[in-house]
């Protein structure tokens, strides 16, 4: 059975998007890729090791972005977003705008001159999370899909005081087009599944712990970033205040999660895991670290989980807490952690270097725009809302229009990846039953 | 079969009469039981309280002159049964403890001899059907609940035993001898017979409770294989009158083999169960 | 002679910060037939990859060895990288420093240098001798078989159906449905089960593209992906075949026995009962109107207790992992108890709340604030009879202190294990299982749902515990990579299989029962042995066995593999590896 | 790991770290009523390093070495080994004790059986009920009559019997780090 071409919009290109994208690619359906970084990959880009066997993160990412790049049925645009969506179930037109990378990425052979020689370190691209710099003009990795750089236009200084453009003169093929402007384009497609993934409710919200005042209190993302071989630091755990290797590190869990009066009613799902993941990395590059953790329940549910946990405090050491920390706050060079232990019923005093707060996992901001973009149902907390809980998590209610992943509720990399399975599946059933009412 | 026999402390003194009933039964079954040689105080609770040496060089010198004997070994006592297979454990464990017993006590333990509880004894295979064979008296009136404790049981890795929870076979072997054994809930409770000295009122709460359960089971006696359960069991249960046998002195009185004077050593009265 | 092209990945600092790849490329430029040997900080990049494609091309390289990760990470990447500038992918080869060699050997750069370069040099010595191959190409069945009609199987089942394949559906019940069948109410909206499971049975039953067969068994499985030829007892007197091209197993679980719980009375406490058997007390109360009755005497409940992990987080004497459903429906089982029996108690022991799904949380916070739920966190040691009713031993979560509760019926919240039966399913599919008998997955992160055989995939709780939601996620995950698979016409098989020497062989016949796979078979005619190639998955069993040395596989002939392990043992390097 | 921790961890040879406080040890307990802290307290102030207040705690005295906490743990520590290793380390020390009774019992009877080989009731118990001057306290009549009730059975012989191998059990004392 020869398919008709039929073409999916997928928007995101995070593991949930390439997993869905390539399945449907595989299965002889045409895909549109839209994603708003410059490269695919999403959060998992920016992770280190992966629970609960610690296998390097990029190491199994690669062959799929590799995959994805140079799939013959999935067409790419990276930064780029989606903004608007006609027509109807079957035969949508989509907008695209392809935002200004002031960069040529036709020209451009990915040569990196350009990112080596521009002289502007930026430590506020979100990507490093605060502990590590960019230049100006960047690409997200060294392995990045596509390997086209952009220019970060709020710190270029060419584009901000008209001198410089150190990049345009080093490109060897003149790609860099300072007056570039953004442009749309539009695709006909028949589907869209949509796995746009996740942010971390910001630290800025949490005053009882200090963010914006306390350098060496960091979030789950920043500390992946630290612990990232091809991080920052190489790898190199170090306090971001003064590069120092941290003695004592405390990792709190539930930061804005289960936590109804202040901040956000549900459980993250993800964040035991990666917390005892994140001490336990510490503590291989760190040997005499001392590591605590303070938590309220441990919640380590999936396939290999809980004896991940039972070989954290057992064999690493990991010194776990039952209580939630009511105040941190800057002491000397010291961060003063001050919790209770429910279990002997003591306070608990550490004196850290190092704080790595456990956030709140939230849908990203654009989504509620999006959700209004494509007409699809978002929940109290801005989730993007299944039309049934147990056996179309990954339906919207409108026909043609699926979720994937991380936008439709917290959940680790293993149910990802089948949940964008899933939503891949329910399209490629949309699209043949196009095809029988067609024929 | 004739087994090595260690009688342990109480066997002269409180606990007269289980050994008493225990040799009466072993010579009526045709077992003969050969006391070991110069044994000494396996240490009871206290010494393994205060001394994680003495509380294992005590009884080591029990199995080693047990070994030496070359046959099975019976301990009627819980407390020093446990003991002894504590030991038992660290030399087949091996290790520090292993290795210090072998230099201090020159012996080195090759596991060729049992060390046998009376339970362990009546689950091995023919004891129970050579006791049916053997009853003159069936006790068909008397209604017990059988009791275990704590060091018949546990620990697993001590005692070897698959169920820790719900031993049965004091009561198959009091159903052997035409008693009724009823089921109950607390046969592997703590008597907290190590209360018993210093916090006695403690002990009488833990002990009261288990009197209560047994009669509330419709129960007329607990049996027991433990002289320090069945002790603290007679002395505090809070005056209700229960009788606390030891399996030998009922399957001693099944067999026709049982002296007034057993009965004559309780606190709470049984002779009335066996007319 | 040959022109070999080697190329040395940095991998960032996880090759290049322990081994010295610029002395490999200098050393490696020495060999006579190397025309060319670079290094780069990320092969698998596209500059990577484009330095790769202009090399073959400008100095017509014409065997490739890449020293990088291993093959299991990028092989394909560079094979196909080759492929697309006429370089015969079977003449490409990867040289594993990173796992094999830079990531053993930190703390010793000289030796992992050598190192390096030991396997490279070991991987040309292949290399030289590899053949260009082509894949083979095998017709394919456009056919599904799903086994185990619970919620996952019936889930993929539809949705294969649904997209216009003929799916054969094997449940060893009478009834299909699963253990949704035995459930009252789902969490966290209080759905009936029946009104999520009775229209998809209704449409399973009815679909033109499916076929049921219940109350039967899949007995045997030979072949292969593409083409697995499957016989299926049903009860009458010769068993099914079918032919199907691709597999679903979703033969879901069961929970641990309560018999098993020996401080809880071991299943001879009758109002001592498990999960599953409180769904269906619910399911009747829910049918007649009345209050939840207890089973020894069918009094209304007024306290009820349960227990969470039972048997579960219990590495010591029952089940290391989670059951990840259990804290959900537990806090479900109790909401409902409560409306059933109104001012009835309900009382959860559990160690950790693991309500961790969507909606989940904010459910079990409002079960404990609105029904006022008592949670204690502890764990119970004893369940006991106590007159006509059941107490048990438990700690107070706040105090810590001991307590003793009385209730009228305990419910345990027992651990999920694999069906019984998980072993034979196994062994039939060639799925292998972990420790527990779940079923494995071939990646636990980007693979979930693909088994350890090509064609076979993984649904539901067979392969680890999990509720309804993520089991019809998953099952529909399943029915995509079979999707995907049938959009092929036909399918392609690494060449990498045995061949037969025909002047070697003595027809001795060895080959044939050693081959897992039933690949080889003896041509009585001509006195020679066979290799069905579609089947052979190259694993060299008969290279083994054969006494004539008749069997070799391609590109891994004897002589290859010999010449590599040569490399290693030159004596500097025995040395060096200690 | 605190090197309390690590110290107990190593005297009773129970990992301590797989604890991971559930607590089935304090809701099998028969006396954990009359510990300060229930049984998972315990092995978590051993982790937290609490060592003072554990040495002169009642709770390692009321341990009855019953067995049933580490019979059902899920992850198999037992506490009557943490708690024989608490209670020696405090003999050790020589920490003022909150349950002189139970101690000076233990020592009574070990020093009974260090004397004879075996132990003699009537003795160790005169010595018992000397040092623990139990007699002052309340219950001490209704302890006494107990015992009267054994001595009129016949169930306290007066006269020790000892065994001949009494070098051997000195030896037994003299390796170890007991002072009665």
């Amino acid at each position: 059975m020869a398919h008709d071409k039929q073409r999916v919009l997928v928007i995101g290109g995070g593991i949930a998007g390439i997993t869905a994208a390539v399945d449907l690619g595989d299965a002889g359906h045409e895909v549109v890729m839209v994603e708003r970084l410059p490269s695919v990959g999403g959060r998992m880009l920016q992770l280190s090791e992966t629970f609960p066997t610690l296998d390097c993160a990029q190491c199994t990412l690669t062959p799929r972005t590799v995959e994805t790049g140079q799939h013959p049925n999935i067409k790419l645009y990276t930064y780029s977003e989606v903004v608007k969506l006609e027509g109807g179930p079957g035969a949508y037109t989509v907008t695209i705008r392809r935002k200004k990378a002031y960069v040529d990425w036709q020209k451009c052979t990915g040569c990196g001159a350009c990112q080596e020689k521009c002289p502007t370190k930026v430590r506020q691209n979100p990507f490093e999370r605060g502990v590590g710099v960019k230049k100006a003009i960047y690409t997200l990795s060294p392995q990045a899909v596509p390997n086209k750089p952009i220019i970060d236009a709020d710190h270029c200084r060419y584009l901000l005081h008209g001198k410089c453009a150190v990049c345009a003169q080093v490109c060897p093929v003149g790609a860099i087009v300072y007056e570039q402007e953004e442009t749309f384009v539009q695709e006909e497609v028949a589907a869209v599944i949509v796995a746009t993934g996740f942010d971390l409710y910001p630290m800025d919200a949490l005053g009882e712990y200090g963010y914006g005042t306390v350098p060496d209190v960091i979030d789950g993302f920043a500390m992946e970033r630290l612990c990232s071989a091809s991080g920052p630091t190489a790898g190199r755990v170090l306090r971001p205040s003064d590069g120092r290797e941290p003695r004592d590190i405390v990792v709190i869990q539930c930061v804005g999660s289960r936590d109804p009066e202040h901040h956000k009613a549900y459980c993250s799902r993800i964040c035991c895991m990666y917390s005892a993941k994140h001490a336990r990395l510490y503590k291989h590059k760190l040997h005499h670290g001392r590591a605590t953790l303070f938590y309220m329940d441990l919640r380590c549910t999936g396939k290999g989980y809980e004896e991940f946990l039972q070989q954290s405090t057992e064999e690493e050491g990991l010194v776990y807490v039952r209580g939630r920390v009511s105040k941190i706050f800057r002491e000397g060079d010291k961060v003063v952690v001050w919790g209770t232990d429910t279990l002997s019923g003591q306070p608990v005093e550490v004196e850290a270097d190092l704080v790595v707060l456990a956030m709140a996992l939230v849908p990203n901001p654009e989504q509620v725009e999006l959700a209004r973009v494509l007409g699809i149902p978002v929940d109290d907390n801005g989730f993007f809302r299944e039309a049934h809980y147990k056996v179309g998590s990954v339906d919207t209610g409108c026909e043609g229009i699926f979720v994937a992943g991380c936008c439709q509720g917290s959940r680790d990399i293993a149910d990802t990846v089948a949940h964008a399975s899933a939503a891949a599946s329910k399209a490629q059933v949309f699209l043949s039953r196009l095809r029988r009412r067609a024929a | 079969m004739t087994y090595s026999y260690y009688p342990g402390c109480t066997a002269h003194s409180t606990g007269w009469e289980f050994n008493d009933s225990t040799v009466a039964v072993f010579s009526t079954l045709g077992s003969g039981l050969t006391e070991i040689e110069d044994w000494n105080c396996c240490g009871g609770a206290s010494a393994h309280n205060l001394d994680h040496f003495v509380g294992l060089g005590l009884p080591a010198r029990n199995l080693s002159i047990a070994q030496a004997a070359g046959k099975d070994l019976i301990i009627p006592c819980a407390g020093c049964y446990n003991n002894v297979k504590k030991a038992q454990t660290a030399m087949e464990e091996g290790g520090e403890d292993a290795a210090k017993l072998k230099r201090v006590l020159d012996f080195d333990w090759q596991g060729k001899v049992a060390v046998l509880s009376l339970v362990d004894w009546l689950e091995r295979p023919g004891v129970i059907d050579g006791l049916t064979a053997k009853v003159k008296r069936p006790l068909s009136n008397l209604k017990v609940v059988a009791y275990y404790g704590c060091q018949l049981v546990r620990p697993q890795r001590v005692t070897g035993r698959s169920s820790c929870e719900n031993p049965t076979v004091l009561e198959e072997a009091c159903r052997a001898v035409g008693a009724t054994a009823l089921d109950w809930s607390y046969k592997v409770d703590c008597c907290g017979a190590d209360l018993a000295f210093g916090h006695g009122d403690r002990a009488e709460a833990l002990c009261t409770k288990l009197a209560q359960q047994a009669k509330a089971a419709g129960a007329d006696a607990i049996v027991v294989s433990c002289g320090l359960c069945q002790i603290n069991l007679d002395m505090r249960q809070s005056g209700l009158g229960l009788p606390i046998l030891y399996i030998t002195e009922v399957l001693g009185a099944a067999l026709g083999v049982a002296k007034d004077k057993w009965w004559k050593k309780h606190i709470n009265d049984p002779s009335g169960l066996f007319r | 002679m040959s022109r070999i092209g080697v190329f040395i990945c940095w991998c960032g600092s996880n090759i290049a910060g322990t081994v010295d790849v610029h002395e490999v490329v200098a050393e490696l430029r020495k060999l006579p037939d190397v025309v060319h040997a670079e290094n780069y900080m990320y092969m698998c990049s596209d500059p990577g990859q484009d330095r790769i494609k202009n090399a073959i091309q400008e100095k017509a390289i014409d065997r490739l060895v890449v020293a990088s990760c291993s093959p299991r990470m990028h092989e394909n990447t560079f094979r196909k990288a080759a492929s697309a500038v006429g370089l015969n992918p079977y003449l490409v080869e990867i040289a594993n420093v990173r796992e094999q060699c830079s990531w053993v050997h930190q703390r010793d750069k000289a030796t992992a240098t050598k190192k390096a370069l030991n396997i490279i040099r070991a991987t040309m010595d292949k290399v030289r001798r590899n053949a260009a191959l082509e894949a083979i190409r095998v017709p394919l069945t456009k056919r599904a078989l799903v086994v185990g009609a619970g919620i996952a199987g019936i889930s993929a089942a539809l949705d294969l159906a649904d997209a216009g394949y003929e799916t054969v559906v094997v449940e060893r019940e009478a009834a299909v449905g699963g253990r949704v069948r035995q459930l009252s109410k789902t969490f966290p909206y209080h759905e009936d089960a029946r009104d999520i499971l009775e229209p998809r049975i209704q449409a399973l039953r009815e679909h033109q593209n499916v076929r049921l067969y219940t109350g039967s068994r899949v007995t045997e499985v030979t072949g292969y992906v593409g083409n697995f030829e499957v016989a299926i007892a049903t009860g009458d007197a010769d068993p099914v075949r079918e032919t199907v091209g691709g597999i679903v197993v979703a033969t879901g679980y069961r929970l641990y026995p309560v018999e098993a719980m020996a401080e809880y009375g071991a299943g001879r406490v009758p109002d001592v009962i498990d999960a599953l058997a409180f769904e269906g007390l619910l399911r009747q109360s829910m049918d007649s109107g009345e209050p939840v009755r207890r089973p020894s005497d069918g009094k209304a409940v007024q306290d009820v207790v349960f227990i969470q992990c039972s048997g579960s987080r219990d590495p010591e004497h029952h089940k290391p992992y989670c059951s990840r459903i259990c804290c959900l429906y537990t806090s479900k089982q109790a909401a409902l108890f409560q409306e059933q029996n109104p001012g009835g108690r309900a009382t959860v022991s559990y160690m950790d709340i693991r309500t961790d799904c969507k909606n989940a949380e904010e459910y079990c916070q409002k079960n404990i604030e609105e029904g006022g739920l008592l949670y204690l966190r502890g764990r119970v040691s004893k369940v006991w009879r106590e007159g006509d009713r059941v107490a048990l031993w438990t700690a107070d979560t706040l105090t810590g202190e001991k307590l003793e509760v009385e209730a009228d019926l305990v419910v345990l919240a027992m651990a999920v294990e694999p069906s019984p039966g998980y072993a034979e399913v196994a062994a039939l599919f060639r799925a292998s299982v972990d420790q527990n008998g779940f079923f494995q997955e071939s990646h636990i992160k980007l693979r979930p749902v693909e088994s350890s055989t090509r064609g076979v995939y993984l649904a539901g709780a067979s392969q680890y515990p999990k509720d309804i939601t993520d089991s019809v996620a998953q099952a529909l995950a399943t029915a995509s990579k079979v999707q995907s698979l049938f959009a092929n016409e036909e399918l392609a098989q690494d060449p990498l299989v045995a061949r037969v020497d025909p002047d070697a062989c003595s027809a001795c016949g060895l080959c044939v029962p050693i081959c897992p796979y039933g690949a080889r078979e003896l041509d009585e005619r001509v006195r020679l042995s066979r290799v069905n190639e579609a089947l052979c998955q190259g694993c060299g069993a008969c290279v083994a066995v054969c006494p004539n040395k008749a069997c070799q596989l391609k590109n891994g002939l004897v002589v290859q593999v010999l010449g590599e392990i040569e490399m290693f043992t030159e004596p500097d390097l025995a040395e060096a590896c200690g | 790991m605190h090197a309390f921790a690590s110290e107990i961890q190593e005297r009773s040879g129970q990992n301590l770290s797989r604890c991971y406080q559930c607590k089935k040890c304090t809701a099998g307990c028969p006396t954990v009523t009359w510990f300060e802290w229930p049984n998972h307290g315990v092995v978590r102030m051993i982790q937290r390093g609490l060592r003072d207040e554990l040495l002169g705690s009642k709770a390692i005295w009321m341990c009855v070495t019953c067995e049933t906490c580490g019979t059902r743990c899920p992850n198999g520590i037992y506490l009557s080994p943490i708690m024989d290793a608490l209670r020696a380390l405090a003999v050790e020390e020589g920490r003022p004790v909150p349950e002189p009774a139970v101690v000076a019992f233990h020592k009574a009877f070990v020093g009974s059986a260090k004397r004879f080989g075996r132990v003699h009731e009537a003795t160790m118990l005169a010595e018992f009920m000397w040092k623990s001057k139990l007699f002052l306290q309340k219950g001490f009549v209704g302890e006494a009559v107990g015992g009267a009730k054994l001595f009129a059975k016949g169930k306290i012989p007066l006269l020790p019997s000892s065994v001949k191998g009494k070098a051997e059990i000195a030896k037994i004392f003299a390796e170890s780090e007991l002072k009665l």
